[in-house]
């Protein structure tokens, strides 16, 4: 079944959505607005909108470090995230988890990491316990390309397949993890071929086409559906900005890439202007509804800005809160 | 009537069929589990009566045992999970200590990570420096971890039921080396609140904290100094987080000596923090030095004698409460 | 270059020792000699005896837990091995770390290893080492088809293959992991097409065939030699006894297995019998010649436990030493 | 002449620089260690002088990195790793507690197992409860195993020397927040031994023994303290394993009272190793009960503020030393 106008023309707000959040966020981390740190992921929109256009509404998402994209994607509220990442008591944690521990339970969206591949396993045992609730569920599980080299990336993937339990594994392979190249991290480039160790199918999509990562989900989010087990989706796409909002702010954070790469894919591969090319040859978008929903976004953005920025600050009561379950034993 | 023996291994068994038959949201998964019932024989007879929907048997992967429990425990199940021993909990530590400790904090204190981490622990069987460790200094480092060490077959069988039942992770950590002694357990349903120490035994003379292995070995040495008119005092945490540390300064208060006995190694165990807490809370009434008596900074050997030898026994207790009294 | 009768013959030597050597010691397991436990090999000799020919004398191993068979394949010194497994002071840690953690330093061998999985690794390492200093050698690291479950093993042969160090990984697929069936571990149950993951060659062989085995790791030897990177080789063989000494007296330890499946294996794959037929026919051998090796063999491992029990039990202090180095810092 | 001032983090490297051109056993691996210089910079310009085969970028992969770390080091090198973070060892315990530390020992005293582990430690930078972590109690439980942690761009350099030299694997613990901070550091070569302590300040009223990024705090809140007539005597151990305990003891049997300082959490921290063996060797000249300073047993916020309340901060200090003088 085909994507009808408004599927499309929703998913090109939500990417849009998630370019003004990161953009803006970027600012507020330069005016010191943000604490510690957090990772952005423009260039990376399409496959946060991409996969989870493909998830029904039960179905749960784990997430990394990188995750504003795939909050904002799945629908969580984006004051409460913004203002979580600046610390606020507003925040789905109440400031004290940050950028990297970013979750909304409303929505199945069940938590980032800010360990590298750990949450693949935990995706993982989110599946196996839909199996054995026999819920009908699904539970998507997000990672990078250097995540992929970790041990976990190997026991996850092969108890998941072993236990045909109903995960998807969506590898964001945006060609660098931290300042590392992919092809000075991965021995064989073709993540996707991983798949074959566990005789699970693994695929390989442009990730810059907001349509092909949706496709290659959701045949497998049916698949993990009907019982058939997981998949392993890589998605190629690319960083455009630094590692993370920090690193972007260290002169010569980013000298590790070479001379021009970065303005080659923003001008080639940047997931929204190709989106925006395709709904235009769609007849589904002009320039004047491209404006208008540009603006419409970017007022989302505003909105959720002043909220954040007007929340208060945590009670100081509540750093000790939420380390222990109420006791409930007897 | 006499009450029922069973030994230390049964009674784990016992109490995770009792909580599976209970609350259907409890599983087991582990390495050798299942169809084997345990490489130590601690789940045997659990996979005949629930069988392979919630036993799992699992491949050897201790990151995705504990990561899959975790995952499983935030979408509502209360995994039970074994790692054959403590020494291998080290390949895991990221699982236990940085996703599973922190998941209720670090998700707003939405899902309920109700989990219990069980593995064997201690020496004493000659299988050398991986094989014999103890590791619940560690555990008890980190907040948002409870670690339960009980050394009786009643301890075990209560305090697994309530871990079970606890809506926070337990590390529950069981001395190999008691797997096959046995003791009364009685045949009705009951449940060890975690966190409350026992008096094992009473005395006035100097108080022995101790657990695991040490447990044992110290109520003989208690019962050796008897004979020489020294009477101790053993209280045995059973958990060793949340510490009931009240327990602990009370007996102190009352002996004015303290020991701390414990199986793991001396530098930085467990037995440091009782003597922490014990000299802020009891300093006035302390007599003497607190001891500790633990392994001393070695690697475990196999070779019987020299494992006998590192490890503490029950005349090294005997000789540091004549030094001190 | 084929193998000359010599060779072949000493090949089939070394296997009848390590079958000595491993029924003598279960029987000395019985009668309670052994601290601890200990893991025998019998039904898999071909693989220890077919990779280690393969090596060169400068060559490195690293081991496991089941290893007495690649420790005498490879020449270690018999007597010091039965020592330490029976944990007497004449043993190669002076009974201190028992049968899991073998070794011979004058043989290249560096060790076993208690956990499972954890040599990889070192094997990977060592032969980084080796990369670095131009020493032309080659590690070959062994491991089982249960350890191939581990995410070292995902994370050392990536290391490996993108390094191009001179490893041979050689795993030992006796179908089991302690009592857990190959079938129910591995997802997908070649294990050599995981090396494809890391761009690697990988090779499945028949581990009861000696010769079969050994054509394998000379050619990823000679691969690795030249600077080509690591090889991934499946040797599939089974485990003709129970997991350990220890649970092989423990009634019912092996139930866990098909009835009639050890016979069927022990009657038509023991590699042993398969190569003193494959000998035979070769001319190299006959039933004479065959009873007279086998006297020699079992001569070996009689003067060995001659060795062993007669040694003295370890002094006390040597508890207390190798902890750490002598301070050598100013 | 004035002394050269440099950062930590540049103290960092000028070490590893020192020992790589010394002796070429030694090289560097690590995640974002060569082209880039390190995640937090403490690399810079290290892989520009020795190049790609001596500084090695490696894939996430902590178990590979100190596995191999461990082969290359029983193979005759002398590998340095840095694991960006100590939150991070818990990837690889295993390699670190059960092979790397007893990697000696259970190899029959042949190889020299000479690596050293380094990993930015503590908090303070709004990095929340998965990198802030601090685990030194953890390592100093480890036979096999010296820790170190050093709190200033002198010591960093001469300590780090030092580990690269030794034959023994050290894990190398750097307070991530102190890595901006300058100090005297001479041009001249100079090795700090392992296992030293230093007396950072004398006074005779209050010993307090800390490190990591509670030194610095501590020395402010005795330039606080000293102004009200209080003079506290600062002990910065700089090594936990092997601890200069002696120095320690001798402070207290002059001023009668100490306080411990640390970053980690209380319960289980190394505090608690120092106060069992003062209590121990100087029963008698102590006249108040030794205190803790740590953080409270929590997870650690994002939030600047909630940071800033739970982790020690000289204020701490300066109201605990108010409390017992
Ligand atoms: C286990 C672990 N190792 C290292 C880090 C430091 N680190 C944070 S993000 C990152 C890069 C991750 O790369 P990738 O998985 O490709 O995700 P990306 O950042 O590209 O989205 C690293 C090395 C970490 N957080 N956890
Ligand atoms: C990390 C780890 N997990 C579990 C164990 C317990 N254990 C020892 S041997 C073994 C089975 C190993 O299987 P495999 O790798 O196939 O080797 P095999 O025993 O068949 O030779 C297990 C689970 C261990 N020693 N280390
Ligand atoms: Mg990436
Ligand atoms: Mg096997």
């Amino acid at each position: 079944m085909p994507l009808t106008k408004e599927a499309l023309l929703d998913m090109y707000r939500r990417m849009l959505t998630i370019r003004h959040f990161e953009e803006g966020l970027t600012e507020f981390s330069r005016q010191g607005l943000v604490p510690g740190t957090g990772h952005v992921s423009i260039g990376e929109e399409a496959v946060a909108v991409g996969s989870c256009s493909a998830l029904g509404d039960k179905d749960y998402i784990i997430s990394t470090h990188r995750a504003h994209g795939h909050l904002l994607a799945r629908g969580a509220d984006i004051n409460v995230i913004l203002a979580e990442v600046l610390g606020k008591a507003t925040g789905c944690t109440g400031g004290k988890g940050g950028s990297m521990h970013l979750s909304d339970f409303s929505r199945q969206i069940l938590g980032t990491n800010g360990i590298v591949g750990a949450g693949i396993n935990i995706a993982g045992g989110v599946a196996l316990a839909i199996k054995m609730r026999k819920t009908g569920q699904v539970c998507l599980g997000f990672f990078g390309d250097g995540a992929a080299n970790r041990g976990t990336f190997h026991e996850g993937l092969n108890l998941a397949a072993l236990w045909k339990v109903p995960t998807v594994f969506v590898c964001t392979n945006n060609q660098y993890g931290l300042s590392m190249p992919q092809c000075k991290a991965c021995a064989n480039l073709d993540i996707s071929a991983r798949a074959n160790s566990y005789g699970m199918p693994g695929y390989r999509v442009d990730g810059t086409d907001v349509m092909a990562v949706y496709e290659a989900v959701k045949s497998a989010v049916d698949r993990a559906r009907k019982g058939e087990g997981p998949s392993l989706i890589e998605a190629v796409s690319y960083r455009l900005r630094g590692h993370s909002m920090r690193m972007d702010q260290v002169p010569g954070g980013s000298d590790y890439r070479p001379k021009g790469e970065v303005e080659d894919w923003a001008a080639e591969k940047d997931p929204i202007r190709i989106f925006r090319q395709k709904l235009t040859e769609l007849g589904y978008l002009n320039d004047e509804a491209a404006e208008q929903i540009n603006a419409e976004c970017k007022k989302i953005f505003d909105a959720a800005a002043d909220f954040a920025l007007n929340s208060p600050e945590p009670e100081p009561e509540t750093a000790f809160t939420w380390i222990y379950a109420q006791e409930r034993v007897k | 009537m006499p009450q029922r023996q069973i030994s230390y291994r049964e009674a784990v068994s016992e109490a995770i069929k009792e909580e599976m038959a209970r609350d259907d949201r409890v599983f087991l998964m582990g390495e050798d589990v299942g169809v084997l019932g345990g490489a130590f024989g601690s789940t045997k007879g659990i996979y005949d009566v629930f069988g392979g929907e919630r036993v799992l048997d699992t491949p050897i992967s201790e990151t995705a045992i504990v990561g899959y429990a975790l995952g499983a425990a935030m979408a509502g199940m209360r995994p039970i999970v074994e790692i054959m021993r403590v020494d291998w909990m080290t390949i895991c530590m990221d699982e236990i200590v940085n996703q599973t400790a922190k998941m209720r904090y670090l998700s707003g204190g939405h899902p309920e990570v109700a989990l219990v981490i069980r593995a064997t622990a201690e020496g004493g069987i000659g299988l050398g420096g991986q094989h014999s460790q103890s590791f619940e200094a560690w555990f008890a480092h980190v907040p948002g971890l409870k670690v339960v060490m009980p050394s009786t077959p009643y301890d075990v069988k209560g305090l697994l039921k309530a871990a079970i039942r606890d809506p926070n992770p337990v590390i529950f950590l069981e001395p190999g080396v008691l797997y096959g002694v046995s003791g009364p357990v009685p045949e009705e349903e009951y449940v060890i609140p975690l966190g409350e120490a026992e008096v094992k035994r009473e005395g006035k003379d100097v108080t022995i904290v101790a657990w695991g292995t040490l447990l044992p070995k110290t109520l003989n040495a208690a019962q050796t100094l008897a004979t020489d008119g020294v009477e101790v005092e053993v209280v045995d945490p059973r958990t060793l987080r949340p510490l009931d540390i009240a327990t602990i300064v009370d007996s102190v208060k009352k002996t004015g000596k303290l020991i701390v006995a414990h199986e793991a190694m001396k530098t930085c165990g467990m037995g440091a923090e009782i003597v922490a807490l014990v000299q802020e809370r009891a300093f006035d009434h302390l007599d003497a030095p607190i001891q500790r008596v633990a392994t001393p900074d070695v690697i475990i050997p196999v070779n019987r004698s020299l494992e006998r030898l590192v490890l503490p026994q029950e005349e090294t207790i005997v000789e540091t409460v004549r030094s001190i009294v």
